[in-house]
């Protein structure tokens, strides 16, 4: 793994307007993704999880300018996306890519494969007719379907399949970076795992850099290597994999983590189950968005936002418990 | 031992449709004794719902239709059982809802959107019991307080587009809880939800199944969830049982080597292996295989019996079967599967 | 909601504008001179000219469009060029006859249309099913000019069951007060004559209906299709709700609005289309008051028909808007 | 309308009658009256394609508006029952000058408007001043009023050139005299047109404007209620000049624009009366049960004119090759079921000055096509107008033209048919675009010059005058017969002209039209007059 | 690793199956729609062959066999100017068809262009040209047609271009609200983040996908058209004698419906059979096509 940053993005927003009153003027908004700072390096997994609904999706979608940010930076490759013209980022594209999590309505069911496949090499004026056909084939191959198979359609293909056909679309003019919105979210567990590996085998093969959402906590474990908890559009805590496992800091990664059931009737968790549901990002709470939940909810939470800052080597949460002054009150409860 | 409230016996629930005839349940036979909580686990479209719908005669007709087995309630106090299929609708109408309840997948969709929460809590009720308005109101509240929704009096005036996912299906399991039922069929009552709410719901209905002593069917694809709750575990594929145990057996010495996989391909929070096991190919719709075992193609064990002939499910030891040729009855290896099977 | 009235209703008027500027353009490049059509072929070129002069048919066309509307705004919608009454005072009997037959055809319509459409959807595949959705498959393909001959002809000449025309017995005329036949005879407590209306109203208003009532049952049974498929049906069952219960109450609910909608919709389009219908049975109608405006070259006749007929038909669809909110909760404006 | 006329009757027979009437009435009912026995409900139900324009009577020029305002209004003279000829009317006598520039009326006393008034001089001329005056307060104009056959009959209005009414002297309250500034040769039968009779002068004082619906005339019903589009109720005027009259109660106008319903209606008695019978129907209703039909005497023509403007039809050998091509009697047997004469002249048969001697182009397609073939015109080609709209004459102008197609072509003509827009056939007919067109004309006042002026003077065109023929000797014939007032004069005169368009053939004369009405036996007295309305004044409905 | 070779449990589908194969599949197996393609079919072929197999001319008049009934050697009788209905009838068939094609292909043509411009463009251009659809929608559409009909003066080209005008809303809202609701697909997004330019994915993305709804509209819109200009026809507004439109045949024989009911009969009757057989293959368009697409 390098040091070195592939992507930065810095105080990144994504607020949806919502529209109402007599003459549909926007009443307020939806901070589906507000304010978060993070770094990807060349060549590592980053994870990003986090219930339904906390702005995964908008985070990753927006790193692309799938959906125009409201406000921040993003920094590939040292080049701005966030300034780059229509015409800069349409060719910025065969850097950074998607794959979405839904196998079924992301591939066009009027495009045979080899149409779906072939099309982001000729937008991106790769090869001729026959090379095209031949990367086709060759892709197929490396995702785990037969060369055939080019010919069909999407509706003759089971989920994981039409999810590997996602895969290579995203692969196909070779990435450097590849958002992957909860890939294997819909598909059946015995599927899911075929789908990992090959994700895994994929990116050491290719030396790809992945940003990795899921809301499943096991299966961001199992495939990043640094982990971002998010929590109604914020990232609560940032670490790398081990370090997340064994320490984590904030209060809602704890919860998290001991809500994951695990397949061994054996291991007994204290679980913190939380009270309550997830405020809307319409109208977050004031303070510390994790505060109407928090089992270690402090008064200062109610009104103060916390910092995202750095509370052990790499280990970055945002959280009152780990101010220096507040630390003590904790210690002693 | 404990009565059995509920017997499957060669149940068989076959869809007619355009591309041929489905068997989507293909032959289950399973019971859950009183107070005990079943899991039936397999993967997406291997027939778990329609088992929980045949037993409660919902099944959609045309083009689905029960052709075979039998469904045997023994309700409390009772000592003849009764065949739900041969029942009429009419008669299911009585049993539905209030003396076997079901809960759904999704929370989103499964209230009726035009109608107040407490309306629909005691809908059922006002019917099977002859409630007057003002009681039916005070026990839906009263309901809406035993499945730990705050302001009860509140929600109950509310319509369901109000409330989150984890609240609707809160209110779904008051609304099945509403007839005091023997059993609970809950169909993936947690899939649709964050893993922190699913919490708080595994919570609450091991608290109802401790507290009131329903029995519950617990239909999921989450061998987590299996773990969490269950006592007894029923692995499912392609319309098939292909297995079924208590649930450390189950999920700590599984046999069939469907369950093996499936364990065995779930990454685990725990510990991090570098490469998960997966099991090659894909799930298959019930009716595509007609000979042979079910999952031989996908089976690392597979031999040429496996595609010849249909596996029984056996007896292996006490409560625990498993549909597979590599087994014997007294839970041995057996003979024949030694000579292809790696380990 | 109260925000949303308004602002639907504000937004009828760039929509009334456009209708009027329309209505209007339309009329006068309709070819033919008024005085002309009036005075017919034994008119002499002087009395066209005369005329033409007094009906002020010479001015500019914006001139005259904003006279127009400059009368419109106090409620005056001009006179008729042929009969030199006022508009104002002469369209109520026509409109009262048209919104009399129009009621009473969807009146039909929805009762048949809903229940037939319930039942098959209910019984899908059964031969009520088949029955009904084939007659109403034949209801949306017949010419409803040739249906009207038809029942005239069989049911009035041939069986003479029913009358064949006009809204009541010339001998015995109805004393008007508000010109809704079956309103005044009760309020003047004529029931003969409420039954003679009555009577009067069944072969134009059959004739009328069917159309909407075969496209009212496809879509209720459509529509009930997918709701008798949907979860919450399933709950409901799943309560041991009685099967007509589920049906009506729970199902019906909540298919009902696209069925509104469609109902909105066929309402206005009967309002005016019911030209053929009221020319068959010789029905006092405002369709046929502006066919034969239209024949006339009357264009205040035109152009205040058409325009009552429109805004009829815009504001039963706002009504139609605001009926969904009232029996959708989640709709809210 | 008001009704007060009931309380103002005077003289005791009438109110004698009216309370016998009543009393028949109340007491009938049970009686088991013969068939012949005037039936108890005395209400006529009179139905027809379209409703009426206006009941002003004199604003309005269709059929529809006269056949109510005939009812409720009349002029000073009126026609025979079924024919022109003219006779007193609310005048009892009339005298003119040897000059013929004054007319002096004597007034019928002892008449009352509906509304009680009294008709007397100063109505008379009001009334005239008020259609001949532009400026006169109750002329209306500015609310679209016209008095278009005003114009048409008097040679235009006040201050025109054509004029001919100079001024009208009141001389005694029963007595008034019109002074013309011409000779006017229609003068009295003008007198006689429903269009010019009297409105109540306290009428106009209370409706103004709004007398076309409100209409108070002396006639023999009066007004009670109009339901547009659908049906005009009348009811009888008691105290109506003529005593014992009208025998009807009440008069409904009933609007059915469907042919086929009206029959229907007809057959199950739910009205009396119909217009507008379809030729086709009348075989069947022949025998029928309770069914009987009425002839009203033809008063039109329809015809297929020429455009002498143009080639080849300027060249009058065409134009009479052609007379020879077209079946009248084909067309007369499909389009009018029978219900139609052949025309050989423009003015209907009854009427002054017909000229029977004239011998009518044979139907001849030989003929024809050998003359055309003569006259150099083989394979032509050309445009056939017709109308759009049904007129009295012509119930189905397309139909016809179909038929007219038909014939042509047997003789190697090519007609394209050409139809449009009413009022566009009628102005581009008279701007000459087309080459031969369709259509017709109908008598108001049995006035042979009404045709000959309007259809074939050189003076009509533009105009009138469609063919646009121009003969400088049927001019000076007509202009002559026009101002004669001298009627075997006339009837020279117009003979004469005939024979010259017979030869010049500027038009092919297809039919006069007979139309027919169906009503029930019940009906007695009714008598349908050429005109194409009349008063119900004599009819009775039997049991 | 994966598993050891293992055969595909793969139900056999022969090879490459397009959606559009795949629905024809689906529609030959509704009965109601084979049965609508032959309705179709026959009206076709009658129209086609017209002149093989009548032996009169629709317009040859006669005055002694007028009304008659049906017979051996007027199958269908004969109007009031003696012509031969069957023949007129299968002239008709003519008219008819051709009339529903046109009016659709126009309406289809126009209402997609400005259907696909404001569903795509967006903002104000979405503004007026949803706002003129809604105007237009709002004129009860018969009235509308009369009213053009009386601009352009009666005659089957105007009552056509009347047709195709009131029809073009209808497409055109259809196409803009599905090319807005296929924009938001995730397929969309994804060919966007393929870095394909916008005219591409118009054309290659949101257009083919939008074709079924259409396609189905279209075909219920042949039955439409031709019922509006049959009506016109009534109305005395669509074709001009002597052709043989089946609505002006239907006016023009209504006076005869109680001496000689086949006049208006076998009109009625060939009318209601075409606009049916157009239904039927259109709702089996519908099921085959886009199942869920509604009305
Ligand atoms: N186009 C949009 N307009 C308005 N609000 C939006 C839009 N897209 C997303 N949102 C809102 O933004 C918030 C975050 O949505 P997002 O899809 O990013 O969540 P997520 O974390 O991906 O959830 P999931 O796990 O369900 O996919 C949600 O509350 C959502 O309602
Ligand atoms: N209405 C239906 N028509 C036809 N086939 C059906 C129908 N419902 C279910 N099936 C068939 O029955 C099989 C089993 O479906 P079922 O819903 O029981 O699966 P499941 O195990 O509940 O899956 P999931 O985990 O996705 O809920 C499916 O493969 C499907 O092919
Ligand atoms: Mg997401
Ligand atoms: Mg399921």
């Amino acid at each position: 793994m390098t040091v070195k940053p592939l992507l930065k993005v810095n105080n990144l927003k994504k607020f949806f307007p919502l529209k109402g009153g007599v003459f549909g003027k926007q009443v307020g908004e939806v901070k589906a993704v507000n304010d978060i700072t993070f770094e990807v390096y060349e060549g590592e997994v980053l994870g990003i999880v986090g219930e339904s609904g906390c702005g995964k999706s908008t985070a990753g979608k927006s790193l692309l300018r799938l959906i125009e940010p409201t406000d921040g930076e993003i920094i590939f490759d040292g080049n701005n996306v966030t300034d780059m013209t229509k015409e800069e980022m349409r060719k910025m594209r065969r850097d950074m890519q998607i794959i979405f999590q839904d196998p079924y309505a992301s591939l066009n069911p009027r495009h045979n494969v080899e149409k779906i496949l072939g099309e982001p090499l000729l937008v991106h004026g790769i090869g001729d007719k026959e090379t095209r056909k031949e990367k086709v084939k060759e892709i197929l191959e490396i995702v785990g379907l037969p060369g055939e198979h080019a010919s069909r359609y999407p509706h003759q293909f089971s989920g994981g399949q039409r999810q590997r056909i996602g895969i290579a679309r995203a692969l196909i003019v070779r990435p450097r970076l590849i958002v992957c919105d909860e890939p294997v979210s819909a598909l059946d567990v015995s599927i899911q795992s075929q789908i990992l590996n090959l994700m895994e085998d994929l990116q050491e093969e290719f030396n790809l850099t992945y940003i990795f959402i899921a809301h499943d906590l096991s299966v961001v474990k199992h495939i990043s290597h640094r982990i971002a908890v998010m929590y109604l559009g914020k990232i609560v805590e940032l670490a790398s994999n081990e370090d997340l496992y064994k320490e984590p800091l904030h209060p809602y990664t704890q919860s998290l983590m001991s809500a994951v059931p695990e397949p061994d009737p054996d291991v007994s968790k204290d679980r913190i189950i939380l009270e309550g549901d997830v405020p809307s990002p319409s109208n977050p709470p004031a303070g510390c968005p994790f505060h109407t939940r928090c089992p270690s909810v402090m008064d200062v939470c109610r009104t103060v936002t916390p910092e995202f800052r750095e509370i052990k080597a790499n280990h970055f949460a945002s959280c009152h418990l780990y101010n220096e002054e507040n630390t003590t009150a904790e210690k002693a409860d | 031992m404990n009565k059995k409230v509920l017997e499957v016996n060669n149940l068989q629930t076959h869809f007619f449709t355009d591309s041929g005839e489905i068997p989507a349940v293909d032959d289950i036979s399973f019971f859950i004794e009183e107070g005990e909580v079943l899991g039936v686990v397999g993967e997406s479209g291997c027939g778990k719902s329609v088992t929980s719908l045949s037993i409660m005669g919902l099944v959609p007709k045309p083009p689905g239709e029960i052709v075979g087995g039998e469904v045997l309630f023994r309700q409390h106090g009772d000592k003849e059982p009764q065949n739900l299929v041969k029942l009429s609708q009419k008669q299911m109408r009585k049993i539905r809802g209030n003396q076997i309840s079901m809960i759904f997948q999704e929370p989103m969709t499964s209230l009726d959107p035009l109608f107040k929460i407490g309306f629909q809590i005691t809908e059922g009720l006002r019917r099977h019991r002859k409630m007057s308005k003002k009681e039916a109101a005070r026990k839906a509240v009263e309901l809406l307080e035993l499945v730990g929704i705050p302001r009860p009096d509140a929600v109950a005036d509310e319509y369901p587009h109000q409330l989150s996912g984890g609240m609707r299906q809160r209110v779904m399991i008051a609304i099945a809880m509403s007839g005091d039922p023997e059993v609970l069929i809950a169909d993936e009552p947690t899939t649709a939800l964050d893993v922190t709410i699913q919490a708080q719901i595994l919570e609450l209905m091991k608290r109802l199944n401790d507290e009131q002593g329903t029995a519950i069917l617990l239909v999921t694809h989450d061998l987590g969830v299996v773990a969490e709750i269950c006592h007894r575990v029923v692995v499912m594929y392609a319309g098939k049982v292909v297995e079924q145990g208590d649930v450390r057996t189950i999920l700590k010495d599984p046999k069939h080597p469907y369950t093996q996989g499936l364990i065995r391909s779930l990454p685990k929070l725990s510990n991090r292996d570098k490469r998960l096991y997966s099991i090659p190919g894909n799930v298959p719709k019930p009716g595509s295989i007609r000979t042979g075992c079910r999952f031989a193609a996908r089976c690392p064990h597979v031999f040429d019996r496996c595609v010849k002939e249909d596996p029984e499910l056996l007896n292996l030891k006490e409560g625990h079967l498993c549909r597979c040729f590599l087994y014997d009855e007294n839970g041995g290896v057996a003979d024949d599967s030694k000579a292809t099977a790696e380990s | 909601m109260l925000a949303y009235t308004i602002r639907r209703i504000l937004m009828l008027i760039p929509v009334l504008i456009g209708m009027s500027l329309i209505t209007f353009s339309i009329i006068h490049l309709i070819p033919g001179n008024p005085a002309q059509t009036i005075l017919g072929e034994q008119a002499t070129p002087q009395a066209i000219a005369q005329l033409e002069e007094q009906l002020g048919i010479n001015e500019p066309y914006l001139v005259q469009y904003f006279d127009y509307i400059g009368g419109l705004l106090q409620g005056d919608l001009g006179q008729s060029l042929r009969t030199n009454a006022d508009i104002s005072n002469e369209i109520w009997p026509f409109l009262a006859a048209t919104i009399e037959l129009t009621i009473f055809a969807m009146v039909f319509a929805v009762i048949v249309g809903v229940n037939a459409g319930i039942i098959s959807a209910w019984k899908q595949n059964s031969l009520f099913d088949y029955g009904a959705m084939l007659v109403a498959l034949i209801g949306v393909s017949m010419p409803i000019f040739w249906l009207g001959l038809m029942q005239q002809w069989i049911f009035a000449q041939e069986l003479g069951w029913l009358p064949a025309f006009g809204r009541g017995n010339p001998r015995d005329p109805v004393e008007t007060t508000t010109h809704f036949y079956l309103l005044d005879t009760l309020l003047s407590g004529r029931m003969d004559q409420f039954w003679t209306s009555f009577r009067h109203l069944i072969l134009p208003g059959v004739a009328l209906g069917t159309i909407p009532m075969a496209i009212i049952a496809r879509m209720t049974r459509s529509s009930m299709l997918e709701v008798l498929r949907s979860d919450y049906i399933r709950t409901v069952e799943a309560k041991g709700i009685p099967k007509l219960s589920v049906v009506y109450r729970h199902g019906f609910k909540n298919a009902v609005i696209p069925v509104l909608t469609i109902v909105g919709l066929q309402t206005g389009t009967l309002l005016g289309g019911a030209i053929l219908t009221e020319t068959i049975f010789s029905w006092p109608g405002v369709g046929r008051y502006v066919f034969d405006g239209i024949g006339n070259r009357d264009y205040p006749v035109i152009q205040s028909g058409i325009l009552i007929i429109a805004t009829m038909f815009v504001f039963i669809n706002l009504i139609v808007d605001l009926l969904y909110s009232y029996i959708d909760p989640r709709i809210k404006y | 309308g008001g009704n007060d006329g009931g309380n103002d009757g005077e003289g005791d027979v009438d109110t004698n009658e009216n309370a016998t009437e009543t009393n028949d009435s109340e007491e009938g009912e049970d009686g088991g009256d013969e068939a012949s026995q005037p039936a108890e409900d005395q209400t006529l139900i009179f139905a027809r394609g379209g409703d009426s324009v206006s009941l002003d009577y004199a604003s309005v020029t269709d059929g529809e508006s006269s056949r109510v305002t005939q009812q409720i209004y009349e002029s000073l003279l009126t026609f025979e029952e079924d024919s022109f000829e003219i006779g007193p009317g609310l005048a009892e006598d009339w005298e003119v000058a040897d000059d013929g520039l004054s007319y002096v009326f004597t007034l019928r006393e002892g008449v009352t408007f509906h509304d009680g008034t009294d008709f007397n001089a100063e109505a008379v001329k009001l009334n005239f001043e008020r259609w001949a005056d532009p400026d006169h307060e109750y002329h209306f104009a500015d609310e679209g009023y016209a008095y278009s056959v005003y114009g048409t009959q008097f040679g235009g209005f006040q201050g025109d050139e054509g004029h001919v009414i100079d001024e009208i002297n009141v001389l005694s309250d029963y007595e008034v005299e019109f002074v013309l500034n011409e000779t006017l040769g229609s003068f009295l039968q003008n007198m006689g047109m429903s269009y010019f009779s009297m409105t109540s002068p306290a009428a106009f004082e209370e409706y103004g404007s709004e007398i076309n619906e409100n209409p108070v005339g002396t006639g023999p019903f009066q007004f009670v209620s109009w339901s547009r589009d659908d049906s005009i109720v009348l009811e009888k005027y008691e105290d109506y000049w003529q005593e014992d009259l009208p025998k009807l109660d009440s008069v409904i106008f009933q609007v059915i624009p469907d042919n086929s319903a009206r029959l229907t209606a007809l057959r199950s008695g739910e009205i009396d009366i119909m217009d507008g019978l379809n030729p086709d129907d009348l075989e069947a209703l022949e025998g029928e049960e309770g069914i009987t039909t009425f002839e009203r005497a033809t008063n039109n023509i329809g015809y297929l004119g020429f455009n002498a403007d143009k080639e080849p039809f300027d060249d009058p050998e065409v134009r009479r090759a052609l007379n020879h091509a077209i079946d009248k009697e084909t067309l007369i047997s499909v389009l009018y079921a029978g219900m139609a004469e052949p025309a050989k002249n423009l003015i209907p048969p009854d009427y002054l000055g017909y000229n029977d001697e004239i011998e009518p182009y044979e139907y001849d397609p030989e003929l024809a096509e050998q003359m055309l073939a003569d006259a150099g015109q083989e394979g032509l080609e050309m445009d056939l107008w017709t109308m759009p709209v049904a007129r009295p004459y012509m119930p189905d102008p397309e139909r016809a033209a179909e038929v007219m197609q038909a014939n042509l072509s047997d003789i190697g003509v090519t007609a394209n048919i050409v139809s449009m827009e009413w009022a566009t056939y009628l102005e581009q007919t008279e701007a000459g675009e087309h080459d031969i067109f369709m259509l017709g004309w109908s008598g108001v006042n049995g006035d042979p010059d009404y045709f000959f002026g309007n259809l074939l003077h050189s003076d009509a065109i533009p105009g009138g005058n469609r063919t646009f023929y121009r003969n400088e000797e049927v001019d000076s014939l007509l202009d002559q017969a026009k101002t004669s007032i001298d009627e075997d004069e006339r009837a020279e005169l117009y003979m004469e002209a005939q024979e010259l368009i017979h030869e010049d053939a500027p038009m092919i004369p297809l039919v006069h039209s007979i139309p027919v009405l169906a009503g029930s036996e019940r009906v007695q007295n009714y008598v349908p007059h050429p005109q194409t309305s009349e008063p119900l004044t004599e009819v009775e409905l039997s049991e | 690793m994966r598993g050891p070779e293992y055969q595909e449990p793969q139900v056999s589908i022969p090879e490459p199956a397009s959606p559009w194969k795949e629905a024809f599949r689906q529609l030959i197996k509704n009965k109601l729609a084979v049965v609508g393609m032959f309705i179709i079919g026959f009206f076709i072929l009658i129209a086609v062959i017209a002149p093989l197999i009548s032996g009169y001319h629709f317009s040859t008049i006669s005055g002694a066999g007028r009304l008659e009934g049906p017979s051996a050697s007027n199958w269908f009788g004969t109007d009031d100017l003696g012509r031969d209905i069957f023949t007129r009838i299968v002239y008709g068939a003519r008219i008819s068809l051709m009339v529903g094609f046109f009016a659709v292909i126009g309406a289809l043509v126009f209402g997609s262009l400005l259907g696909i411009i404001a569903g795509y463009f967006g903002r104000w251009i979405d503004m007026v040209i949803s706002r003129i659809f809604d105007i237009m929608l709002a004129f009860p559409s018969i009235l509308l047609a009369i009213a053009i009909v009386a601009i352009l003066g009666p005659s089957l080209q105007n009552a056509l271009i009347a047709i195709a005008i009131i029809n073009i809303p209808i497409f055109g809202r259809l196409v803009r609200s599905k090319v807005i609701s296929i924009r938001e697909e995730e397929y969309i997004l994804a060919a966007r983040a393929q870095g394909m330019k916008n005219g591409r994915i118009l054309f290659h993305h949101v257009l083919p996908n939008s074709t079924a709804p259409i396609i189905v509209q279209a075909t219920l819109g042949f039955g439409t058209a031709i019922l509006e200009a049959a009506a016109l026809g009534f109305l005395g507004l669509g074709a001009q004698p002597p052709t043989p439109e089946w609505g002006r045949m239907l006016s023009d024989s209504r006076q005869y419906i109680q001496s000689a009911p086949w006049t208006v009969l076998f009109p009625g009757i060939s009318i209601m059979l075409v606009v049916l057989g157009f239904n039927m293959i259109g709702d089996g368009l519908r099921d085959a096509l886009d199942p869920k697409m509604k009305n």
